[in-house]
């Protein structure tokens, strides 16, 4: 359903332009938090904004309310230039009740506005929070311009009089009100969340009439108030033309995952066990089966492995998707799927570790995990989407590289890209390359003397024949054990596993083959180059630009290839003296980088459970350069 | 690799087709060769075409059992086999599907995986080879050994009640229920019939003797002499009589018991009813024993239900029919789209770098 | 650190005295809130020293619980709370050991767990919240959800069938095998009470409500008004009457019917034998339900048997009192040994690098 | 039973005097070759000689009889000189059938003797094996010494008329034949093997007969026939003074495991689940249960692990054994234990892989899987033993480092260390260091206002205190989740993430403190320094003395900690040019070398299910000095 949209005219006098917004919503679990930063996403990405989006919940589903556990934040970032991150720091802090308000106030730019539902500022709610006295009246908010704004009795106040509506109904829809007041501050139109909500509760009247309502008193609140003198724009970004949505990294996974079995016409079979934050990949796809996706919900990630390895032998693209803990459970399956050497993808939508960890935040600490978490020799290839569009490429690629390698290729994307959006330009399936994939087919009965088919034989690619069951005369056994070369026998000899270590080995590393060259942002050689993967993208490439403008050596390669890395890498990284690694976790890529080159780099690990911030990168870079 | 040549140029296929050109890797008296040579033998008579077949194996020395056959076969990981006809199923429903296991492989490390696609009743037929041993790992006991059993992990005995596979794969909701014995071929392929014309999941275990790590484990049963005390044969809508018909099957309350026919009339004595839509009289005949009881041998349940892979992909069909066959231009558009236009002012693309 | 203070100096305790000082972070009506405030309400009346009890849980809401116990508590990983459990209890057997799980954690990807802990008779309470979805990651279907259930993950309704918990409790060879429901707080008090009475594996089946995800699961059994008609209260010993002593269960052959008392005496209703040395007879009871029958609410099963903990404990002490408590010297020398003197020339060791 | 023998005065002018012999007994699976192995070895340890052993056998229990996938073979190297290994090549092959000759004829020297039981060369056997041809007639045995010896026929003719004997049980005996026979042409004793069939058979007399006239016939045989002109001598080994005893890896690492419980006065719990090569383990400690020993077969390798963690949690000393697909199930639960930070040992008998792989051949290639194989920053310490011996020492050491640093401690065994043997010094348990352990204690009940007890307050070596169940007033509840430090309360705050994941990783780093430094045996600077670690200890460190005394710059560490590497490794690495590392795997140690120390190495990867012999370790060397 495209439509396009523009802001109204600017009314001369009250605006302000500005160039980027950042604003974070917070509240309790129940407050309705991350539908508010949703809704207030799509309008400005209907504009024409670039955004860029970070969802913050706990892992409990309703953690106490009004409690610091209990906080759910989403951060937008909008903005009319090119951006690349959900911001560090937030120009303004929707906060519904004290609790959001502290933990929250640190991320808000000294001078950042802060907005209150001044009602929830009560005596019990204040101690839940672990306040002793109330920040909003203790001067305690320093340099913030609050404005405080009794959200919940204006919103009953707005709703009175709607039929079959109990005041608990009522109250929910404040954080309407809260969207609404924020859409006239930045002057967006309601339209599009006002449609979303009548699509939304087409069955119940009295909610729609209740959240159209609020969302109109909200807007209504900011022109009548005198609390707002200044009204601010934001233009919409001069995005590459073409048509746009916005699209969250778990969409697009579920998406890439679609549109790589539609190229090789074939059926997706895909096998999960929920986790977060990977289960709404699961989800989605379990809403596609008119595209002949055949979702199953296994008993746990080993069976979901084992499923996957069983689909793929049988001819169908077959993934699974899952986070770190379930990965250490895949482990003992992946390596089976290795040596049968079958092609599938394996999605990693990595979290907080170690252990359970941080269910609902993200990391990058995975790494060494899917590079090395099996016995023995087990290569396999992984790549790690750049940002939450990039996991729709990424997958088809790692369809692409699976079923030339016949092997499991890994997608680590992480929670960052999994829940974060940005504007999408929607690709035309028509111009996608199709996957090609040959079976060998059926030669009728073996003739006497015929020679026997070699399940292990090897193409050009490295690869092996992907021999299905239902084809005649191809019948053939493979398994775990170690193997001769060409038949795939079961053999103990010491130079037959040899070589199909090293032929495995050799498979994986001639993927380097089809894998676009690294490209430096930045000038081919110099005093600093800064290698990042996954997530981390945006930040990097913004502080690395940032450093170049303040006219430093510095120059950015972006790794969307763990394994193998582009065949020019080490290249590059010859061209420069230093060599910075930031990453979300110990130092995981510093140590692969290292331990595969020989040559120091300099790592700049972070490990909170947070995305980087831009300012941190700078100041690594600083640091590094010094 | 460029011309087909039709699958329905078949042949009568004979026993000797299902041998795969792989040497038979068992201890020489293992009761897996009997099992060997009757599933062998019986594939011919089913009338399916060998490509369509798949054995699918855990580890341990049962699981060797896809090597030899001519089929599609994958010799998988310890207790995962399940898993794998799971996914094999759903990528072709129509495949004709084996899950070879052992007491330890199937009940053990793969307790959890039998439990599942039973439940799921994914059409796949699973043989659970119950020599009451670990084989492969050089005999230790397993989740079948009888309590007391001095094994290497054992000497002082095992203090650990046992499994009884029958009510397990009841208690999994099975919809196909039966045991059978390596050492009576001809049962053995009746059993094993029945099963592959069972729609779903059948489960039959098969007691296997290990003559190496727990020899003579099921004479007590199976011993030729006695097999007619100690075995009831069951039959669907017979009276469960044994002992050359001189002994029945009797309720008393909840309790079966044996009685002599001479003491007895045959309306007194329980009829076997493997289609009874509840599992309880199953389970409950799972629960006899010798010397209590005769060993009940054959088909313990066989009750009709949708199997897994056609019901995922019926819905499949059904959302097609709803919604067409996906259009992916559509999904990629999503709910929402917007467009910018040269207008606007193109920049510079944000890569993925 | 140096000083011990007798841990006989017990007063008697409270309910406050199993309140945690941690955050009860559930949803707001969900039914862990009165499973939790019973347990902390039984826990008192057990006569067991607060440090000699320990909690155990997975991972999900249910497995929030060890929280909020102030006893020893581990919050494990999803599905392995009772392997935990079982070498906790090799370590010390004299622990009451609780394992809190639910019906994702302990019959999805817990389940052979499940099965192998009740098999060895551990002596440990296991409380399974069963409200029929994965509560914690957001409502996906379970293994307990009903055929054709729609959530996240089966928009088009679930295609498996769902695992009855007690069945598989009973399949698994449990020695203590109960129902109850989170609502009924005296009900589930009293058979926390059995089953910590009971020594070996208890398992207790609990139907709890999950508000958000599943709301009014059970309410077709818990509502009050129809509770009684709706629901057995099994008691060893005591004929199967329901509906305030107005209907009954009887038995036609091996299939429970309800009959009303007004056509049928005292004496046809079967009477609950909660002893019985086999299990078939509480799993036939585990296989009723609403509409056809009353819902079977209490104790199914309740049978003596060695736990696992004394059982290998007690392997050890006969071990002792054989051979004498382990000499490690003569361990250490083994079978043969051989002495090299100087005379044969000492050479310079031969180290390990 | 302590016993002191010493070989029959060599008889003048018809023996020659040798420095070392390594026999290899091969025949069918059923041939009771690693029993005629083990009793050739046990003689050779009593009369004084040094050995090694290492035995060879098929993943079945007993493959089809007379083929190559059935032949079981068993090394013994015995020497008057202090040796490490098996030895590269055999001086003697007393091959039981065809397939036997086929299998391991080229690891005989070219001078070797071959000693065949010329009555199993029949047509079908030849055929079984693959043979076309007739070695034993076409001249294909080269070089080599060929005896042929009509074995089946002259044991049964010396076995006639032994009541209750039938024909099978007759030729099971054979093995005492050939067994008698090398006895003789080495001039040995035949009482120590004549005394263990008089125990081990003491049930069945007619069994023993058979034996003891098997292994005379053989002796005498020697002794009669015309065949063997020469005798030999192999004088015993100046080895340090003390009582020995011949020892496996497994049992060392089942008595270590005993031992370190024993010194710490606690039960020991061992949870594990069957799997070759970690099985012996078990066994051996299921037959220890007076020690206090509770042993625990569970459903599967992630049960074993779990009950690992909870008798750890129970105050046990808690130990669990498998093999690398084992660590792959057990990688999730160890990842629990790391964050409970709980002390327990987690022995991994390496075999090679990947997936089910060789189950019964030897590889070091879990390195990286133990090191890396779980989602998250999650480090474990990793020792791994240099010898079987060494298998007792660096399991009580692996349980001192989990009490001190309150974590999970992984030993690397691997196939060749666990199965193989070695003379070895009975330690006297009363002059081992006792492992301190403190529980902290009861305090009662927790008196109104006390500061509550916190499970996560770091000690002086990073650990924390191991309060356990049973102990009033020190209730506490962990898990998995991230922790606040000190209370370990559940948080999901950054800061307190980012300090629990340094404090683990810290405590560990630490355990360098007590670690013995790395010694570098020969120069402490020069051209090339060889790294090794875990079984290759015997043969590389023979390699380097060889080089060493070829008046090569070269000198040996063998690293037995992985992580952490004993503090002085960089150090030494630093004063050589060159470092050489030789390890049986892909470069595995190579590579965490060059990852951690970021300089290249020189890796000398082998990956065929074998051991290094010195003669490719000697090739690497040159070629590294070239
Ligand atoms: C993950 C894993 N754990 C353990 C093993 C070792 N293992 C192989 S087979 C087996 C048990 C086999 O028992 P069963 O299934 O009864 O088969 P049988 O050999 O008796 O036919 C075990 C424990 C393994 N291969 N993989
Ligand atoms: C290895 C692993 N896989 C998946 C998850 C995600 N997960 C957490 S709880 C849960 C299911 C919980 O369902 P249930 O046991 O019924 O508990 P409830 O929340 O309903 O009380 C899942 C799938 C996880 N934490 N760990
Ligand atoms: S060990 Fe037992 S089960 Fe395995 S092949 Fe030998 S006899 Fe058969
Ligand atoms: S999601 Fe359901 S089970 Fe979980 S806390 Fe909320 S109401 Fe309870
Ligand atoms: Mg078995
Ligand atoms: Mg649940």
């Amino acid at each position: 359903m495209a439509e396009t949209l523009t802001a109204a005219p600017p009314q001369v006098g009250s605006f302000e332009d500005l160039e980027s917004v950042v604003i974070r919503f917070a509240g309790d679990s129940g407050d309705g938090m991350q539908l508010t930063g949703t809704q207030f996403t799509d309008t400005a990405a209907i504009i024409g904004n670039d955004i860029s989006t970070m969802p913050d919940f706990p892992a409990e589903i309703r953690a106490p309310a009004g409690t610091l556990a209990g906080v759910s934040g989403y951060q937008v970032h909008f903005s009319s230039q090119d951006i690349y991150t959900p911001g560090d720091a937030a120009d303004v802090l929707v906060a519904m009740n004290p609790a959001a308000l502290k933990a929250c106030l640190r991320d808000l730019k000294p001078d950042g506005f802060v907005i209150v539902n001044e009602d929830e500022f009560t005596a019990g709610n204040l101690k839940k929070a672990g306040y002793v006295d109330n920040p909003l009246d203790d001067g305690s908010l320093g340099s913030h311009k609050l404005f405080r704004i009794p959200l919940t009795k204006l919103n009953r106040a707005a709703l009175t009089g709607i039929e079959g509506l109990n005041s608990k109904a009522i109250d929910r829809s404040k954080n309407m009100f809260a969207l609404g007041l924020t859409f006239w501050i930045y002057d967006r139109p309601l339209s599009a969340t006002l449609d979303w909500v009548s699509r939304q509760f087409k069955a119940k009247p009295e909610v729609i009439e209740a959240n159209h309502r609020a969302l109109h008193a909200g807007y209504h609140f900011g022109e009548t108030t005198e609390a707002f003198q200044v009204r601010y724009h934001v233009a919409p970004a001069s995005l590459p033309s073409g048509t746009y949505r916005k699209i969250t990294g778990n969409e697009a996974t579920a998406m890439g995952l679609v549109a790589a079995a539609r190229l090789a016409d074939k059926p997706l079979v895909y096998s999960s066990y929920p986790i977060t934050p990977a289960s709404d990949i699961l989800h989605s796809l379990a809403a596609l089966k008119h595209f002949d996706v055949r979702t199953a919900q296994l008993e746990d990630e080993i069976a979901a492995m084992g499923s996957t390895i069983g689909a793929a032998f049988g001819g169908a693209f077959a993934a699974t998707g899952t986070s770190g803990p379930g990965i250490a459970l895949k482990s003992e399956a992946m390596n089976l799927a290795i040596v049968l050497e079958l092609p599938m993808v394996i999605v990693n939508v990595q979290r907080g570790g170690p252990s359970t960890g941080l269910p609902t935040k993200t990391e990058q600490s995975d790494l060494l995990q899917v590079l090395f978490g099996r016995n023995g020799e087990s290569p396999i290839p992984v790549v790690a989407p750049a940002t939450p569009g990039d996991c729709f490429d990424i997958t088809v690629e790692a369809f692409r590289m699976a079923v030339r390698a016949m092997t499991p290729v890994v997608v680590l994307s992480d929670g960052y890209l999994a829940n974060g959006s940005e504007p999408w330009i929607v690709p035309d399936p028509s111009k996608m390359e199709p996957i090609q994939v040959s079976h060998p087919v059926s030669f009728g009965p073996p003739a006497e003397g015929a020679p026997d088919f070699m399940p292990y034989q090897r193409d050009a690619a490295g690869g092996r024949p992907w021999a299905i069951p239902g084809t005649q005369g191809l019948e053939h056994r493979i398994g775990g054990l170690s193997k001769e070369p060409g038949t795939g026998n079961v053999s103990y000899a010491p130079e037959h596993h040899e070589q199909m270590v090293a032929e495995r080995a050799a498979k994986v590393a001639r993927l380097a083959e089809i894998i676009p060259p690294a490209e430096a942002h930045g000038p081919e050689s110099g005093e600093l180059l800064v290698i990042s993967w996954g997530g981390t993208y945006g930040s990097v490439r913004r502080a690395v630009e940032d450093a170049q403008a303040q006219g430093k050596s510095v120059a950015h390669v972006h790794l969307r290839h763990l394994n193998p890395f582009p065949a020019n890498l080490k290249a590059i990284m010859d061209g420069f003296q230093k060599i910075l690694v930031p990453e979300l976790n110990g130092g995981q890529l510093s140590f692969v980088l290292q331990g595969r080159f020989g040559r120091p780099v300099i790592s700049a690990p972070k490990v909170q459970g947070q995305p980087y911030k831009i300012s941190e990168l700078a100041e690594h870079i600083r640091a590094a350069l010094a | 690799m460029s011309t087909t040549i039709p699958a329905a140029s078949l042949q009568p296929l004979t026993r000797q087709d299902f041998v795969s050109d792989q040497m038979v890797r068992w201890c020489p008296g293992c009761g897996d060769f009997a099992i060997l040579a009757a599933v062998q033998r019986v594939m011919p008579e089913l009338g399916i075409a060998r490509e369509n077949i798949v054995f699918i194996s855990g580890i341990g020395c049962s699981s060797r059992f896809p090597y030899y056959m001519n089929t599609f076969g994958v010799h998988s990981i310890h207790g995962r086999a399940p898993t794998l006809a799971t996914g094999l199923a759903l990528a072709n429903p129509e495949l004709t599907l084996f899950v070879v296991t052992g007491d330890g492989d199937g009940l053990s490390i793969g307790g959890n995986h039998l439990l599942h696609i039973l439940r799921r009743n994914v059409n796949v037929n699973i043989l659970l080879f119950n020599n009451r041993i670990y084989g492969l790992t050089k005999g230790q006991y397993s989740p079948t050994s009888l309590p007391g059993h001095k094994t290497k992990s054992s000497p002082m005995g095992t203090v650990e009640q046992s499994l009884n596979p029958i009510s397990v794969a009841l208690a999994a909701e099975a919809t196909f229920v039966a045991r059978t014995v390596d050492v009576q071929s001809q049962h053995l392929t009746e059993v094993i019939r029945a099963a592959v014309a069972h729609r779903g999941a059948s489960f039959v275990e098969i007691y296997q003797n290990c003559n190496i790590f727990n020899d003579h484990a099921w004479e007590y049963v199976t011993e030729k002499d006695q097999r007619d005390d100690r075995q009831l044969l069951l039959e669907h809508g017979k009276p469960m009589l044994f002992s050359g018909g001189k002994k029945g099957i009797r309720l008393r309350g909840m309790t079966p018991e044996v009685v002599s026919m001479e003491d007895a009339t045959i309306d007194e004595i329980l009829v076997h009813d493997a289609h009874a839509p509840s599992p309880h009289l199953a389970f409950m005949l799972s629960r006899m024993n010798f010397p209590e009881h005769p060993v009940p041998m054959g088909v313990f349940r066989s009750v009709e239900k949708p199997d897994y892979a056609h019901a995922v992909v019926d819905q499949v069909v059904t959302a097609q029919s709803q919604k067409g066959k996906g259009d992916l231009a559509k999904l990629l558009r999503g709910a929402e789209t917007w467009t910018v236009t040269p207008h606007r002012g193109a920049a510079d693309g944000k890569g993925h770098g």
